[in-house]
């Protein structure tokens, strides 16, 4: 006897579950790879059997990063569609506009593809979820290292003048002391006219800089860091320093200033925090199996971060149905989530709790090192708030063989 | 009662383009109930007076009254208010519109549909404005081309569409109109039927006009003012002025057209 | 030289000339008379090929012109000076002047006849580079005629050019017309709203009316025919 | 003082950018009195084509003459095609033609290229030049940027000024019937126009492109800018378009530096309605001047 | 006989009134029963649709209106505007701004909304009014991309909520229409009675001596002046008049998304706008209302088109973009009059075909 009947969205053999992200338009660039990345892992799990015999229908709509086409394209999911959740919505501005039409209407709204400290407010809205560590706890890991490994240099931060930004500055701020902080320039994303803010941050002469910033704004910040001579060290949060994504935006800037130069030799010794294992460690068992499924099912999208991310958000999503069990419903999930406990592809756990809804505790700091990205030490976690960042020694489980969690 | 003197004063006018003096020291003084002509060589600056009175331009120097009162600042908008009409060299009319639509355009001075009236379709104002429209009949009627109301202007033949033109200005009831070159184009026949309009307008309405056509011209007018590169030449009666060498040589040339008058 | 045969052109559904003959000998001047509505400019239209005829054939010195487009046969040397003038306000005189000679690739020609043109309108010399839209109506139909002129056409219709114009300067230029002829042996056709006028220049006149050609003949005739004057002339 | 040099130079820098794409929508505007809003599009697609020759291993130059080449016959394909029908309406509807035209090649775009940002080489060194031991924000492919847009820029004035071929073109645009009689193609004059404006548009593409990256939107906000930089030079001027563009450049520059990056937006509303209440029809461009 | 008319001229004999049938007479009254017979069919089509239905039949309403405005001053007034996505954005803070500090009741707010965005566009038309052809597009459109940019003013920030805008929480349906009565229902009837009031208002004035000015000046502006209309008044009137409608829209707007969000005041809201209005048939109130369905829907058709079809995803994503550009080309091009001259086409062939 199955769960369906009276639960949108789920029949005996099926579950249908919708997401909004940018596929077209100024934000659409990485991002749109995240809803047919997702598609395909969702395509592996249903060709091996599904998820207690219901496979997985799996339907994204392009809302251009519009919150009006967000809010429409939503309301078409679960009015119109009757999703049993909605999945892996992308983008602060967007999707802050239906959380209060989700939660009315009941409807799961789970691993909301931004590092808002927004989503994880149980009280007013139990039914959404965060995924990825917050812009907070990420730039507290990033402020930790910067005062242990390069106390006493000058600082500045080059942001991105929203609550991406802004967030990622109050975590740096908890740990560097202020007056090591030389310069703070924001942009706006969508001007690509930077050279005012990057030549104040040269002129504050600061030995590192701080990029909470989107992949194009980090090759950005570096293009013009060449044109004035300046070379600081440089942090960044996960967000903006994807190495595929960022040295293939230096690539050919590379070949100009000199024929041997590879776009990645940019950005050696780039600092950045990962939760996620990184794209070319093809020892680990998380890469291996994303790898694969990208090579059959998507194979003209680049393997970046945006891929991994969203298969991860997939496998976590999977997970959760799995342990719902065959008699499927909307509170039954949230109750596998509430209970805690869920482990993948992070290198750290999640905060999910009857008292939290945020995603990942924090992550590890890794290097680009001949193009590569390297993890450093042991993984650190942290809270949003004062807590103190401290190391996470569990190790990560490995993938499972076929892709689909035990039962 | 209309103060004595005339209805339009022009004092001492000078008008110049960029260095290039159009207008110098022009005076001249329409009386009321007269139709004064304005010749003179192409490029005179015949246009640039009326253009002048209607404060298209503005002069450098010089006075304009109207009416006994000084005429500041005239804007093109506000002369029919003040009781001045006006055609256009060529023909100047909406030529998408219908012609009732282009003549009623000649009594928005006296509309009184403001704008709370128009957006709730005030009936009173509605009627009102149907009577205006009733008077744009009229006035279409009396140039026998009541039966073109209809009809959008750019199918029109030239003439009847100078005759909208006409219509245009005489339904605002002006007490000076001012006639920029209403014959050309117009055939003999029609000519002389324009004449007979301009000269029936006598009794309430002042005409100023400027035309090349010389019979329309010396059997029309009372006086004529003579202009060549922007300075008076001559003035006087069509006869006076006809007589003028200094006429003779700027303007009519050798061959004065023999006034076959059909 | 002219040769049109049963012309029919229309606006949409008004059929503005119904199945007109001409025919107009080259070196000659040809008035076009009417009343308003005739049809006179829209003959004009359908011979330089800005309206193409409903039926009929039209030919220029034996070949078929009847489907030619307007840049063509302008090269094949007719020139119209259309109603209304026509210039081109936006530029400058010198430059308005310059187009009508350009599609001869002749830049001394250009030069030269630049130069006539200002001797022959005085006016145009003295506002050379001024844009054409500050020119008065009368200005505007000199430049109107000399850069037709520029074009140095076999055929020039003319659109009603005494428009607007001084009565010495109308003189002038059916003079300096008269002249061309002379010289060149330019052939004119010519409409006019003032008959008297036209009938005194022309050697023969065609008289439209609705459309129709009502009337064909020597044009002192024609002046002096008062049957003809009475019924299509005065309206 | 070094603070001001830097926004001046990166200002003339954006600057320049900003007057290419003002060039040449000057150019369509002069030739067909159009405001062409699928330029960003076009160039966009000129600029991938030469994206995937330097991606296969040709040279800068090469990949420029491709754009140049693609852009000729774009434009006039463009011309003949979408516009022809449309370019004796209303002004409006070409306005939405170019528009759709606009969506459909981000579409197309996106179809073929994906929407990642590509990386498009510079072609000179990025490294600001070194004046008394200071590195300046500005460098030989900065200078380069100025340079050819001088140089297109004397170009179209020379065209449209000197030759008989710009003379055919304004008239076709300001006057197609009255073109026609006096022996002008007149439908030639509008594809050439075309083309031409796309050869400017591709060019402006292939100078913006390493500073923006190349991908189906990466030009819209360059497009804005460069047609508030045109009707600020006022639309009939190319030298205007390019005074125009330095100028917005300039400005914009200081008020991110100085006022911050959060203001510019709405500053270059500000400085067009400045400039506009100054002199209502740009800069350079000639007001209406007589009326009856 | 020219005797005969000069004494025609000056003489006012009392008009013999012509007799229109009733309907014709009043344009009160025949728009009053128009705007009767629209409230009955809007109500019928609300509840014969399901909530996402009545979601975008809502969405509609508030389109047409800024179409509408839009289509008068274009059409009407012959003034291009790039920049109604603005006025739309001023009409939706405004609402946003309204309802989460000073709770006042929603229809004052819409009033509120209406009335202040109109005073913006007349400060507006003022400016436009000394600007011409692409001089005020460019205008325009600085101000359709830069004034909605001010909300990331950092100055205002706090108030306007920057990138992320604000959240809008409508009051609920009243009570008496029952517990379960869709939300979306209810924004459409708001939606659909703004729309009829806004159709009457625009149909009354399009009529008007007013609206006949707004042509003039369309068609030659100094012929309107010397008829003694008042050019710039004529030209900041369109612009008053249709920056309202665009302010009433955005209150719609944010009622009906509960957001008002630089993200969703693009320029490519204002294009859209316009295309509506083209598209319909530029001047053309019905041709608005044509416009902004084939606007609305369009996208959603063409990304249920697109679903089915089962694409590659980078031709998936991209199709209704593709089809977006090539409605717009084909109808603009084939349809010279917009819809609008279409259907009046149709009905003249389809009437003829009857009478034969
Ligand atoms: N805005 C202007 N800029 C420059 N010159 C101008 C301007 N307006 C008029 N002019 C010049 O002033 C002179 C007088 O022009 P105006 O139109 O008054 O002549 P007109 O006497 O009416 O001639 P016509 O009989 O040919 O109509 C002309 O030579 C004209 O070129
Ligand atoms: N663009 C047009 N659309 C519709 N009808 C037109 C158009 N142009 C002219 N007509 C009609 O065609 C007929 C002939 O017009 P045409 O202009 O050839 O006359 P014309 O003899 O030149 O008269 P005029 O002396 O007024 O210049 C007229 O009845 C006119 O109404
Ligand atoms: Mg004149
Ligand atoms: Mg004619």
């Amino acid at each position: 006897g199955g769960g369906g009947g009276s639960t949108p969205g789920v029949t005996d053999n099926s579950v249908t579950i919708g997401s909004t992200l940018p596929l077209t338009g100024t934000a659409a660039p990485g991002y749109s790879e995240q809803g047919p990345a997702a598609k395909a892992f969702f395509d592996y799990v249903n060709a091996n059997g599904g998820i207690n015999g219901r496979q997985i229908s799996y339907k994204y709509l392009d809302d251009g990063y519009n919150p009006a086409q967000t809010v429409t394209l939503t309301k078409q999911l679960v009015l119109q569609d009757n999703v049993f959740a909605i999945l892996g919505a992308l983008g602060t501005p967007t999707h802050t506009k239906v959380v209060d039409f989700l939660n009315s209407s009941r409807v799961p709204d789970l691993f909301v593809a931004s590092g808002c400290t927004c989503w994880d407010n149980p009280k007013d809205h139990p039914y959404t979820y965060g995924w990825q560590p917050d812009y907070t706890v990420e730039g507290k890991i990033l402020g930790d290292y910067v005062k242990k490994n390069l106390a006493g240099k000058k600082v500045a931060y080059f942001y991105q003048d929203d609550d991406f930004g802004r967030d990622g500055m109050k975590g740096l701020d908890k740990f560097i002391d202020p007056n090591q902080v030389v310069s703070r320039q924001p942009y706006q994303p969508g001007n690509t006219d930077v050279a005012a803010q990057v030549s104040a941050i040269a002129r504050s002469q600061a030995d590192v800089v701080v990029l909470e910033t989107i992949p194009a704004y980090t090759a950005l910040f570096k293009l013009t860091a060449l044109r004035l001579g300046y070379k600081p060290t440089l942090l960044a949060s996960s967000v903006g320093a994807d190495p595929i994504t960022v040295s293939g935006l230096l690539e050919n800037f590379a070949k100009q200033s000199g024929a041997s130069v590879k776009g990645s030799d940019l950005i050696e010794g780039l600092v950045t925090s990962a939760y996620l294992p990184a794209l070319d460690d093809t020892a680990n068992s998380w890469t291996a199996l994303f790898r694969k499924i990208h090579d059959q099912y998507i194979p003209n999208i680049p393997f970046d971060g945006n891929v991994y991310y969203a298969m991860s958000y997939a496998y976590t999503f999977v997970q959760a149905l799995q342990a719902a069990g065959r008699n499927l419903t909307r509170q039954g999930l949230l109750d596998v989530l509430n209970k805690g406990g869920l482990r993948g592809p992070g290198l750290v756990p999640f905060r999910y709790g009857p008292d939290s809804h945020a995603g990942f505790t924090g992550g590890q700091i890794a290097i680009v090192q001949g193009g590569r990205q390297t993890g450093q030490g042991t993984p650190l976690t942290t809270d949003d708030g004062d807590g103190p960042v401290v190391p996470f020694t569990e190790a990560q489980p490995t993938a499972p063989a076929n892709g689909i969690p035990a039962p | 009662m209309p103060p004595d003197g005339p209805l339009l004063r022009v004092e001492g006018l000078c008008v110049s383009f960029g260095g290039l003096q159009v207008l110098n020291d022009v005076s001249l003084d329409v009386p009321r109930g007269g139709v004064v002509g304005v010749i003179g060589p192409n490029g005179a600056g015949k246009t640039t007076l009326f253009n002048a009175v209607c404060g298209f331009v503005r002069p450098e120097s010089g006075s304009l009254s109207f009416n006994g009162a000084p005429l500041r600042r005239p804007h093109p908008h506000r002369l029919t208010r003040h009781g001045i009409a006006r055609t256009l060299q060529g023909l100047g009319l909406f030529s998408r519109l219908t012609v009732l639509e282009n003549v009623l355009a000649g009594t928005t001075h006296r509309s009184r549909t403001g704008v709370v009236g128009a957006l709730l379709a005030s009936p009173w104002a509605q009627r009102h404005e149907r009577r205006l429209a009733e008077q744009a009949r009229e006035v279409l009627a009396a140039l026998e081309i009541e039966d073109e109301a209809d009809r959008v202007c750019a199918s029109l033949p030239y003439g009847t569409r100078k005759r909208v033109a006409l219509a245009r200005a005489l339904v605002s009831r002006p007490r000076l109109l001012l006639l920029d070159e209403p014959a050309a184009g117009l055939s003999e026949t029609e000519t002389a039927e324009l004449a007979g309009i301009v000269r029936g307008l006598r009794e309430n309405t002042t005409v100023m006009l400027v035309e090349h056509h010389m019979d329309f011209v010396m059997n029309l007018c009372d006086e004529l003012v003579v202009l060549d590169f922007g300075e008076v030449i001559a003035r006087g009666t069509p006869a006076q002025v006809r007589a003028d060498p200094a006429v003779q040589r700027a303007y009519l040339g050798e061959a004065v057209p023999g006034g076959a008058d059909a | 030289m002219l040769e049109v045969s049963e012309l029919v052109a229309a606006y949409g559904p008004v059929r503005a000339l119904d199945g007109v003959d001409l025919s107009v000998e080259r070196g000659s001047i040809t008035a076009v008379l009417g009343v308003n509505g005739a049809g006179k400019t829209t003959l004009l239209r359908a011979i330089s090929g800005l309206l193409p005829p409903k039926a009929g054939a039209i030919r220029l010195g034996g070949r078929d012109i009847t489907r030619e487009q307007p840049e063509d046969l302008v090269r094949l040397g007719i020139a119209h000076v259309p109603e209304g003038r026509g210039v081109i306000v936006e530029l400058t005189v010198e430059e308005n002047l310059r187009l009508g000679g350009l599609w001869r690739r002749d830049r001394a020609w250009l030069r030269t006849g630049l130069a006539r043109m200002f001797e022959l309108f005085p006016p145009l010399a003295q506002r050379r580079h001024q844009r054409a839209e500050t020119l008065s109506g009368g200005e505007r139909q000199m430049l109107a005629i000399g850069r037709a002129l520029m074009s140095r056409p076999e055929l020039l219709l003319l659109d009603e050019p005494s428009l607007g114009l001084a009565p010495r300067t109308a003189a002038q230029i059916v003079a300096t017309l008269r002249t061309l002829r002379e010289d060149t042996g330019l052939t004119l056709l010519l409409v006019e709203q003032n008959a008297a006028t036209a009938l005194s220049v022309a050697d023969r006149a065609v008289v439209l009316n609705l459309g129709r050609k009502v009337a064909d003949d020597d044009a002192a005739r024609l002046a002096a025919d008062d049957r003809v004057r009475r019924a299509y002339l005065e309206g | 003082m070094g603070r001001f040099l830097d926004l001046t130079l990166a200002g003339l820098t954006s600057g320049a950018v900003y007057a290419a794409v003002a060039l040449a929508l000057v150019l369509i505007w002069r030739s067909t009195r159009i405001v062409n809003f699928a330029q960003g599009g076009m160039l966009m697609v000129t600029t991938f084509l030469a994206y995937t020759v330097v991606s296969h291993g040709g040279s800068y130059w090469l990949a420029l003459a491709v754009a140049v080449l693609s852009g000729l016959v774009l434009g006039a394909v463009v011309e003949r095609l979408l516009v022809r029908p449309v370019e004796k309406r209303a002004p409006l509807d070409a306005v939405v033609v170019t528009f759709g035209l606009l969506v459909l090649l981000q579409g197309l775009a996106g179809m073929i290229f994906g929407g990642t940002p590509r990386s498009y080489p510079p072609g000179f060194g990025i490294t600001g030049f070194r004046v008394a031991g200071h590195q300046l924000l500005f460098s030989p492919n900065d200078l380069w940027v100025i340079l050819v847009v001088l140089g297109v820029m004397a170009a179209l004035a020379v065209v449209f000024r000197r030759t008989s071929l710009g003379l055919r073109m304004r008239s076709a645009a300001f006057a197609p019937e009255v073109a026609r009689l006096l022996g002008v193609r007149v439908g030639r004059m509008l594809t050439v126009g075309w083309a031409l404006a796309a050869v400017v548009g591709a060019i402006a593409g292939v100078l913006i492109a390493p500073s923006t990256f190349v991908s189906p939107t990466a030009f819209d906000a360059t497009l804005v800018f460069g047609f508030t930089a045109a009707v600020i030079g006022g639309l009939d001027s190319p030298p205007g378009a390019v005074v125009g563009g330095l100028a917005l450049g300039v400005v914009l520059s200081y008020v991110s530096g100085y006022l911050g990056p959060d203001i510019v937006t709405f500053a270059t509303l500000v400085v067009l309605i400045f400039v506009l209440m100054v002199r209502p029809s740009g800069l350079f461009g000639t007001s209406a001047g007589r009326r009856v | 006989m020219t005797e005969t008319k000069e004494s025609k001229v000056h003489r006012a004999p009392a008009p013999a009134t012509r007799e229109l049938p009733w309907w014709r007479q009043s344009t009160l009254l025949g728009h009053t029963v128009v705007a009767v017979l629209g409230l009955l069919a809007l109500y019928l089509l609300s509840i014969s649709l399901d909530p996402f239905g009545d979601l975008q039949l809502a969405q509609i309403c508030y389109t047409t209106i800024a179409t509408a405005g839009l289509t008068v001053l274009s059409g009407l007034s012959g003034q291009i505007s790039l920049g109604h996505g603005a006025f739309v954005a001023v009409g939706a803070y405004t609402t946003a701004l309204l309802l989460e500090h000073q709770q006042w009741p929603l229809a004052l707010v819409l009033v509120a909304a209406t009335v202040l965005t109109a005073a913006l566009g007349a400060l507006v038309g003022v400016a436009a009014a000394r600007l011409r052809g692409p001089y005020l597009a460019g205008a325009t459109l600085a101000l359709a991309v830069g004034l909605p940019s001010l909300a990331d003013y950092h100055g205002l920030r706090d108030l306007l909520g920057g990138a992320n805008g604000l959240i809008v929480t409508p009051p609920p349906p009243p009570l008496s229409l029952g517990e379960a009565f869709p939300l979306e229902r209810w924004h459409a009837w708001i939606g659909g009675l703004c729309l009829v009031v806004v159709l009457f208002l625009l149909a009354n004035l399009v009529r008007s001596p007013l609206g006949r000015n707004m042509r003039l000046v369309r068609e030659d502006e100094d012929a309107a002046a010397l008829s003694g209309v008042h050019v710039a008044r004529t030209q900041v009137l369109a612009f008053w008049v249709s920056a309202g409608c665009a302010g009433l829209a955005g209150a719609l707007f944010a009622v009906v998304n509960n957001l008002a969000s630089p993200g969703a005041f693009t320029l490519a809201l204002s294009l859209s706008l316009l295309t509506a209005a083209v598209l319909g048939g530029l001047g053309s109130l019905a041709g608005a209302v044509y416009g902004s369905v084939l606007v609305t829907l369009l996208p959603t058709w063409s990304n249920n088109l697109a679903q089915s079809a089962q694409l590659p995803e980078e031709i998936y994503a991209n199709v209704p973009l593709v089809l977006y550009g090539i409605v717009l080309i084909l109808v603009i091009t084939l349809f010279p009059g917009g819809i609008q001259s279409g259907v009046r086409w149709a009905g003249r062939t389809l009437r003829a075909r009857l009478r034969r």
